[in-house]
């Protein structure tokens, strides 16, 4: 009883410090990074709510999914982004 | 056995027919619609003589013809709007009176419109005819309303008339004024109208439901009337109502202060002068007083305030004629000033006398207008006075006729005017010996009798005696026997027609059955019961007073001091203006000289009066367009304002739109959260 | 027979709308014909008796279920009465005279003008013979879209400014109207089932008026009232609702202004007589000194406002807020003369003031002013036109004989004594001295632009008036004139339907 | 007839647009290029007509209304059909053939139109799932599948500035929203326990403690709906997207989507969250309604009133709208007699908005397609070179601002009706207020079309082609519009009685 | 693993949830660039999802679970979608800061 609610704690510490990463990182790529991170400690969570297949959805889903996306997307505009600062 | 009264609406529609047919086919009928103008007056005028015959014989009508609206209830009371006649003594004289004026001016006119090239010819006879059918219809009118309205058409007429000339820029200002200063006391008069029917649920004149019939029952305490305003005594509210009536009577008879408009009026053309002053709209005011004396006898306030208004305005008007410069001008003041001894006579209770001296002066104010407009014509259209002179020689017929004219309106001995302003006079005096607002009224009407042939014999000497003093004064255009007949016709009359009521000599003589008048009016051969001048006399408030030596001797003094007046009033004009070259003598009064020729500056108020109205009405402009108006279009200004604000919130920034819309969010939720309590 | 009225009117402004413009005038004065026969014949066949609204007897009644909404049947119902009969007649009588006047001034897209005019008669028709709200209502609102049309397209210089304010200022008092009337037909709760005025108005005198959400009858009952006396009162208009009226008049052209005098402001005083006076009487009388009040300063202040003008159509406008004082007077006064004069008034001020507006247009036409400062002498170079705008003047003076005066006396008669009204004399006494005021606007207006020497910066010459100018003119005044002569014609008939308006209301004391 | 259909059956209008959505997928795949943008406009429009006739016919033969047994139910009571769902499919359908239709003449020289097709139809199958849906879990995902869909379709044109901005506006805000609503579905989820419509009902019944819970929670899908109706305060992406999106594209967002996000409220604040059991809990979402509408509606129209170009104003008039219509949540109560009335008016009240706001758009579509520019300026004097579409968009703007004789009329004022009705007043003296306003600006674009004089000779020429397919969809918007005043009584009908079977 | 369940108050989630949901809303606040946008809407959506995981156990009711799961799935074709409008985004503006593009506003 007492592990389980410094693990809650604990991981409830490191989403929202994850979190907090991904909305006050300077740089987007970070961000990016963070957020996998907050991801995946949310999917700890759902680990011990019982639900063990969402968790793997959502490491699948998300981290292996929608953070590749966004980093591609981070990888597309600011690799342009700084030429055009360059050349101009 | 014929009856004739089923042919008084014919006396009123046969004018009436003329001036449709002026109108419509005028112009190309012979003479401009003259001839169907004269024939119509002609008709009316043998008629009406029929009707005065048959009157005589003893009877009389008082016949509902037409319902113009159907009864209606107004509070508790039923009213029927009706149309009808009432042939009486009274009504009947009045009749013969303005058709034969009305066919005199038609034929006058052949002279004086046709004969002299003026243009538009059809719109004048059509005028003529709409004024005489308009005027007839008032005389017959057997109720109030009836009255009114043909009153308000003779107020079109006139309007019509006078402004004949409108190309020129004067005549339709006199006519406007003629209009607006009228329907001003028409608006009292209509309130009156109003009033009477609210108040006795009839306008009737005759008859045991009229409402004079109706006002003295509940006066003696035998009947009710319908209605009177909460809080008022009958009496009262009676004595209202009849001053109210009277303001159509002050402002079309045109009495102080409301006469503004009758001097203006001689824009119209001459002949239209001789018809409005004699026989028409003028006399309209007067006989409707005289109508529905039953009703006013009924008020002694109302009556006292009649005889002060007529006396002072005899004085006034008088005092005015005495220094104008033209002719239709002095004959314009003359008008109102004898109009002025007519509503004293009527408020001092002589009735009798007042129909006389309407009856007389109608003759003679026609016959010295007709006069004027011989004398104009024969100066190409130049009234000055002062550019006339000795033209005695040169057109008889007008001169001794207009002297007969004359002579009458000043009240010589044996002149129609004499006799008639005599019995006025004599019946403010012996009333008003008891009645000292009366006496105010007599000792005015009688220091106008001098002032009044002073400025009439300054006319006439001005006019014809004297040397000519212009060129045209020396060769005058000469005139036609459609002018001199009617001249001639009205100068006998204007001398014989005071014979028609010899009151002083039968008193004295004592002579039973020369007070022809009398008799008439008092239904003597007939006539309708309540429209008695006895009648009248036994509910007015007034009792009789003499002087020395009783009846006879107060008439014998009446009338000579009246004469001696007269007569010194004569005098003096003879001494001063009857010369080979007259000047003026104005400058001897000194100041009062311009306050004569300035209308006492009575022009002048009503004319800041209008100003200041008009000032009232462009404020309201201002305020309406500013204010008002402002009102609705700001609240358009604000909406579109509220809106560039409102718009202003979609900065085009989407992280804006998140916040704003978290705020929103956080709002309602604030919201709901206090009034649902989930915060406790 | 009212729907084929109705109907034709519809189709016949359809017609004319695809018509081509040369033939768009004469096709649509020919169409405009037929309404005013049906209109003849409905008066010829009339045998209503009483108020459609109090249990009268309705002429010519149609009554077929639309829908049901809330409970409430919304139906077709139409049918004429006393007081609507009248109304319908002048609408089929002035919309031909005005198409005719619309021949010369009308110079562009002509088919697309007369359509939008038949349309306007069409909905005008609704108005005056819908006996269902709802209904009613479509027909009150979609009179507003032609005249949009009409003042936007065809007007003077500021006619956009002129039509949105008309459009939008009317529409807003429509919706408070509308409310107004909702609320109360709510508060009746199942004591009506339909929105049928008839069964509406009989169930409110029954006292069918409950408690609503808590307000008590009397209050909805006066609530009401108010709202839909201030949405009528920006129709009629009275003071101070009236601004539109002069710049929708300035703007507008000739036959639109004849049209919008003639029979839109009346929409607004029948309506006021249908629904606030017939149906809610005693919050009337119970409001009777301040409605008497702005009666008699419409009167006087819509007067004094037309004296100040220099425009001829503001004059005749001012005056039309002038005309509509006394109508209101008539009203609340609640005597036969008084609501009989009322409704009268109606339609006599419906032919002299579209009289007017179409004698100013005739002088219009010729000497493209309005302004009277700028000509002089009018009565020279077009007598008879002339001639019949100082006719048409005259009756707007209230002349005897003349349907003005008729209208005029009848309330005045209707008001001096009156229970309804307290100082009713004194109140009747101030309003008539709008005759005064009137006449001294319009005598100096006519003396400045008709009378004198000709005067008239043009560089063309002006003279006589077209026959199809004059002819409606001389048609209306002798319309007038009839109705000032026999004014039974119509006032048999209103009295008839208004005397059970004056029964419904209760006096105190 | 319809008991011998299987139960299924009832779901024929979802299935006929999912159907014709896949069927446009394999047109595109097989037709050449040149002549993709014709056939699939025929087919997108037959398909959506099917649906149409399909959703009709189901309501006339009365399935799922209250006479045949109820609504139908389906898929664990994921599903329900009943009349107000069918009567949305309507609205859907014939929105979705107006702008299919209209859009093959505005895309007639667009690159690749065939995507645009297959998207506006797969959103409309959403809605219609919407319209259906009786869970919390199958509403969000139906909204999705509405959603995605549309942030691709503002975004459209992908070269044209205004497009890219609006869509991207569109979906940050979008998604924003959807988080929120997401998350308020969780909150109420949290505290009833259940996804179930009717199982939420009686959660809210019986909250201990977790009301505060709940009530956050249905603030937030409140949130949710008010931006998918484009209500204040969730309504900023609404201008920038109608204004930036293809005009056929904000037609549909304009009408149907608007429609969508009201099925949502009709369905949730009637079945999940009835009044009386929310004020019981003391939730009190009328007064949140009340307030949006009010705002809404005033924020709406004083904004539409003071803009410059006409697809702008349409946008701010749609948002003007959106608040008249929460009237039809917002004035209802507790046990108040005129529920079904009210909710119904403003049922009714959107399809007539379907035809004439579509039908308005469609003639932006038009102008543009002619090229005369965007301003209140640039249609001065249209009517002069194309009197028929100028008369039609007079009929949409008449009626938009409420006027007879077109429908919005009746449906705007049986809307007041029904709020008066209730009690409430003062909702209907705003509406009123807002009405007047309206009335202001909707005619300045009818003062624009017939009286305002063409800025030049020259400014007209530019009017040269007559597109067919635009035409028709506004003739048959306007008809439609005119027609449906006379013909007003069995859809108010319908929709009252859809409505009442609710509470 | 039943014991964490049954030991931790729901509430407690409930309020990681909102925590969570909050710093994902901060970020929408607070930062311009769309890419931050999205992500601080996944987590928003992350929130949700707790609150479904830890009430479904809660109640013993698996529909919260798989709806959850649903969520997974819609959140990420949203983010699909979203990128790609990022990216046209940036094609026509040359960045992906959302303050940037304003043509259209007022």
């Amino acid at each position: 009883m007492v592990y389980a609610t410094i693990a809650f704690g604990l991981f409830a510490a490191v989403t929202l410090a994850f979190g907090l990463g991904v909305v006050l990182a300077r740089d987007v790529f970070h961000a990016a990074l963070l957020l996998g991170g907050a991801l995946t400690s949310v999917a700890v969570h759902y680990v011990m709510l019982q639900a063990e297949f969402i968790a793997a959805m959502q490491i699948l889903v998300y981290v292996g999914g929608v953070l590749i996306l966004v980093t591609f997307a981070v990888m597309l505009t600011r690799s342009n982004t700084e030429t055009e600062v360059n050349s101009a | 056995m014929i009856d004739v009264f089923s042919y008084v609406p014919a006396i009123v529609l046969l004018p009436f027919f003329s001036f449709l047919i002026a109108l419509g086919v005028g112009k190309y009928l012979p003479k401009g619609g003259a001839f169907g103008g004269i024939a119509a007056t002609a008709g009316s005028f043998l008629l009406s003589l029929w009707v005065l015959a048959t009157v005589a014989g003893g009877e009389a009508a008082n016949r509902t013809l037409y319902t113009w609206a159907s009864a209606g209830g107004i509070g508790p009371t039923d009213v029927e709007l009706s149309f009808g006649i009432l042939v009486d003594p009274l009504s009947a004289l009045m009749l013969v009176i303005v058709t034969l004026v009305s066919l005199l001016v038609h034929v006058f006119s052949l002279g004086y419109m046709n004969d002299e090239g003026e243009t538009g010819l059809p719109r004048y006879y059509a005028g003529l005819g709409l004024f005489s059918a308009s005027m007839l219809g008032f005389v017959v009118a057997d109720n109030l309303l009836m009255a009114f309205m043909f009153f308000e058409l003779v107020g079109l007429c006139s309007y019509l008339l006078i402004g004949f000339h409108f190309r020129e820029p004067g005549p339709p200002s006199a006519a406007k004024k003629a209009f607006l200063v009228t329907r001003f006391g028409d608006y009292f008069f209509l309130i009156g109208v109003v009033a009477v029917i609210a108040t006795f649920g009839t306008a009737q004149f005759a008859g045991t439901e009229s409402f004079p019939a109706l006002a003295e029952a509940a006066l003696a305490g035998e009947g009710s009337v319908a209605w009177t305003p909460g809080g008022l005594e009958l009496q009262t509210w009676l004595t209202v109502v009849g001053l109210l009536v009277l303001g159509g009577v002050v402002g079309k008879s045109a009495q102080f202060p409301l006469h503004t408009w009758l001097p203006d009026a001689m824009e119209g053309p001459t002949p239209v002068s001789a018809l409005i002053h004699a026989a028409t709209m003028v006399a309209a005011g007067v006989y409707l007083v005289a109508r529905m004396y039953g009703f006013y006898a009924l008020t002694p306030t109302t009556l006292a305030v009649i005889a002060f208004i007529g006396g002072f305005t005899a004085l006034f008007a008088a005092t005015m004629g005495v220094v104008k410069d033209e002719l239709k001008q002095v004959l314009a003041y003359s008008t109102i000033s004898q109009y002025g001894y007519m509503m004293l006579a009527l408020g001092a209770g002589g009735y009798v006398a007042a129909v006389f001296h309407l009856t007389t002066h109608a003759f003679f104010k026609a016959l010295l207008f007709l006069g004027a407009g011989a004398v104009i014509i024969a100066m190409h259209h130049n009234e000055d006075m002062w550019d006339m002179g000795g033209l005695k020689s040169k057109m008889p017929v007008t001169y001794y006729t207009f002297l007969a004219g004359s002579l009458a309106l000043a009240g010589i001995f044996p002149f129609a005017g004499f006799w008639s302003k005599d019995e006025i006079l004599y019946e403010a005096l012996v009333h008003g010996l008891n009645d000292p607002l009366l006496l105010g009224g007599y000792l005015m009407g009688l220091l106008a009798v001098p002032v009044t042939a002073f400025y009439t014999f300054r006319m006439v000497f001005l006019t014809f005696h004297g040397e000519p003093r212009t060129e045209t004064a020396r060769d005058p255009e000469s005139v036609r026997w459609n002018v001199k007949g009617p001249l001639t016709v009205l100068g006998v009359l204007a001398v014989v027609t005071g014979f028609i009521n010899m009151v002083p000599v039968q008193k004295v003589l004592g002579l039973e059955g020369i007070d022809l008048l009398h008799l008439w009016l008092d239904n003597e051969w007939g006539g309708i019961e309540g429209l008695s001048s006895h009648h009248y006399g036994d509910i007015g408030p007034y009792s009789s007073g003499y002087l020395v030596g009783g009846e006879v001797g107060t008439v014998l003094v009446g009338a000579a001091v009246s004469l001696g007046l007269a007569l010194t009033g004569l005098l003096v004009a003879w001494r001063l203006y009857n010369v080979p070259s007259p000047t003026e003598h104005t400058a001897k009064l000194g100041g009062i000289k311009d306050v004569l020729y300035n209308n006492y500056y009575l022009d002048e108020l009503q004319v800041w009066l209008a100003y200041r109205t008009e000032d009232v009405a462009g404020g309201a402009n201002t305020f309406d367009q500013g204010i008002i108006d402002g009102v609705v279009n700001g609240v358009s200004s604000v909406s579109l304002f509220g809106g560039s604000r409102v718009r202003r919130l979609q900065s085009g920034v989407v992280s804006q739109y998140a916040t704003l819309l978290t705020l929103g969010l956080v709002a309602l939720l604030l919201a709901l959260g206090v009034t649902g309590g989930w915060f406790l | 027979m009212i729907e084929a009225l109705i109907g034709f009117t519809f189709v016949a402004a359809l017609l004319v709308l695809l018509a081509p413009d040369e033939w768009a005038g004469r096709l649509a004065f020919a169409f405009s014909l037929l309404p005013f026969v049906g209109s003849m014949y409905l008066w010829s066949g009339f045998d209503g008796a009483g108020n459609a609204l109090t249990g009268g007897d309705i002429a010519y009644a149609t009554q077929i279920e639309w829908l049901e909404v809330g409970g409430r049947t919304v139906s077709w119902f139409v049918g004429v009465d006393g007081i609507s009969l009248p109304l319908v007649v002048l609408t089929t009588f002035l919309v031909p005279l005005a198409i005719v006047s619309a021949w010369t001034p009308i110079d562009a897209r002509q088919s697309q003008f007369y359509g939008l005019m038949l349309f306007m008669e069409a909905n005008l028709l609704g108005v005056f013979t819908a006996l269902d709200f709802f209904l009613w209502f479509v027909f009150w609102e979609a009179v507003l879209v032609p005249m949009y049309f009409l003042i936007g397209i065809w007007g003077g210089p500021r006619r956009k400014y002129a039509a949105i304010k008309f459009f939008v200022y009317t529409n807003a008092a429509s919706l408070l109207m509308f409310i107004g009337f909702m609320s109360l037909t709510f508060a009746l709760g199942d004591s009506a089932s339909s929105f049928a005025l008839p069964e509406i108005t009989g169930a409110i005198a029954d006292g069918g008026l409950g408690t609503w959400f808590g307000i008590s009858p009397d209050r909805i009952a006066m609530v009401a009232f108010l709202a839909m006396f201030l949405g009528f009162a920006v129709k009629v208009p009275i003071v101070p609702f009236h601004t539109w009226l002069p710049d929708a008049h300035v703007e507008a052209p000739t036959p639109v202004s004849v049209l919008l005098a003639g029979v839109l402001l009346k929409m607004g005083t029948y309506a006021l007589l249908r629904f606030n006076f017939t149906m809610l009487p005693d919050q009337a009388s119970a409001l009777a000194i301040p409605i008497g009040a702005i009666a008699v300063i419409s009167v006087i202040y819509g007067a004094m406002l037309a004296l100040a003008q220099k425009d001829l159509k503001r004059i005749v406008a001012y005056s039309s807020v002038s005309s509509m004082g006394y109508v209101i007077l008539g009203l609340i006064v609640f005597t036969e003369y008084g609501v009989g004069g009322a409704t009268f008034q109606m339609v006599a001020h419906g032919l002299i003031s579209g009289l007017m507006f179409m004698a100013v247009g005739v002088i219009y036409n010729a000497t493209h002013t309005r302004m009277v400062g700028d000509m002089s002498g009018m009565a020279d170079r077009m007598p008879v036109a002339v001639g019949i705008f100082v006719a048409g003047a005259f009756g707007y003076m209230g002349l005897p004989l003349m349907a003005g005066f008729a209208g005029e006396f009848f309330i005045f008669v209707g008001s001096f004594s009156a229970p309804a009204l307290p100082y009713a004399p004194i109140f009747t006494a101030l309003a008539m001295f709008g005759i005064v005021i009137v006449a001294g606007y319009l005598l100096s207006a006519m003396q400045s632009t008709l009378f004198g020497p000709f005067e008239l910066e043009t560089d063309y010459d002006v003279g006589p008036a077209p026959f199809h100018d004059v002819a409606p003119l001389a048609v209306l005044l002798v319309a007038i004139i009839v109705l000032g002569v026999a004014p039974d014609i119509f006032f048999e008939m209103i009295r008839d339907a208004a005397v059970p308006v004056v029964e419904g209301v209760t006096i105190d004391g | 007839m319809v008991n011998t259909l299987p139960q299924v059956a009832a779901l024929l209008p979802v299935f006929l647009l999912a159907f014709t959505g896949l069927a446009l997928l394999l047109v595109d795949t097989i037709t050449p290029d040149a002549r993709s943008n014709t056939s699939m406009a025929v087919v997108g429009a037959l398909g959506s007509l099917a649906a149409l006739a399909a959703s009709v016919w189901l309501v006339v033969s009365g399935t799922g209304s209250a006479d045949t047994g109820g609504a139908i139910t389906l898929f664990a009571e994921a599903i329900k059909v009943d009349t107000m769902a069918l009567f949305f499919t309507a609205i859907f359908a014939s929105v979705t053939a107006l702008v299919v239709v209209a859009a093959h003449d505005y895309f007639h020289d667009h690159e690749s139109p065939a995507a645009f097709y297959s998207l506006v139809v797969f959103a409309a199958t959403g809605m219609a799932l919407l319209a259906a849906a009786n869970s919390l879990a199958v509403l969000f995902v139906a909204l999705e599948m509405v959603s995605l869909p549309s942030y691709v379709l503002v975004a459209y044109l992908k070269r044209n500035r205004g497009s890219v901005e609006a869509g991207m506006k569109y979906f940050l805000v979008g998604a924003l929203s959807s988080a929120i609503f997401l998350f308020g579905i969780s909150l109420v989820y949290a505290a009833t326990g259940s996804l179930l419509l009717s199982d939420v009902a009686e959660g809210i019944g019986s909250l201990d403690g977790l009301a505060g819970v709940a009530g956050l929670g249905i603030v937030m899908i409140v949130g949710g709906v008010a931006f998918k109706t484009a209500s204040v305060p969730f309504h900023f992406w609404a201008p920038e997207a109608y204004e930036g999106a293809p005009a056929p594209v904000s037609a549909f967002l304009s009408s149907a989507s608007k429609a969508a996000g009201f099925v949502i409220a009709f369905r949730l604040f009637t079945e999940a969250f009835p009044v009386g059991a929310s004020l019981a809990a003391g939730i009190d979402w009328v007064l949140a309604f009340g307030i949006l509408a009010a705002v809404t509606m005033t924020l709406g129209n004083f904004a539409a009133a003071v803009q410059e170009e006409v697809k702008r104003m349409l946008a701010y008039s749609s948002i003007g709208h959106a608040g008249y219509v929460l009237i039809g949540v917002a004035a209802l109560s507790q046990d108040g007699g005129a529920n079904g009335a009210v909710m119904g008016a403003a049922m009714a009240h959107l399809l007539v908005y379907g035809f004439m706001n579509t039908g308005a758009f469609l003639f932006v579509a038009m102008a543009e397609r002619w090229g005369v520019g965007r301003t209140f300026e640039d249609y001065a004097g249209l009517a002069r070179r194309a009197p028929v579409a100028s008369t039609a968009m007079a009929v949409f703007m008449f009626s938009l601002a409420g006027l007879p004789p077109f429908a919005g009329f009746f449906s705007k004022y049986f809307l007041f009706m029904g709020a008066i009705d209730n009690g409430f007043l003062w909702l209907a003296a705003f509406g009123a207020v807002n009405s007047v306003v309206s009335l202001y600006y909707y005619s300045r674009v009818v003062k624009a079309l017939f009286i305002d004089d063409p800025a030049s000779s020259s400014s007209l020429d530019a009017i040269d082609v007559r597109p067919t397919g635009l035409y028709a969809a506004v003739v048959f918007a306007a008809v439609a519009t005119v027609l449906l005043l006379p013909g007003f009584g069995p859809v108010i009908e319908t929709a009252e009685a859809a409505a009442s079977a609710l509470f | 693993m039943t014991a964490v369940a049954s030991s931790i108050p729901p509430e407690w989630y409930l309020l990681l949830a909102a925590a969570v949901f909050c710093i994902g809303l901060f970020g929408v606040l607070t930062r311009s660039d769309a890419l931050y946008f999205l992500m601080s809407v996944e987590l928003m959506m992350n929130a949700a999802n707790i609150n479904f995981v830890a009430f479904a156990l809660y109640y013993g009711d698996l529909t919260g679970q798989v709806f959850a799961l649903f969520v997974i799935a819609l959140a990420a074709a949203e983010v699909a979608i979203g990128i790609g409008i990022i990216l046209v985004l940036y094609r026509n503006f040359g960045v992906t800061d959302v303050t940037v593009p304003t043509e259209m506003r007022w």
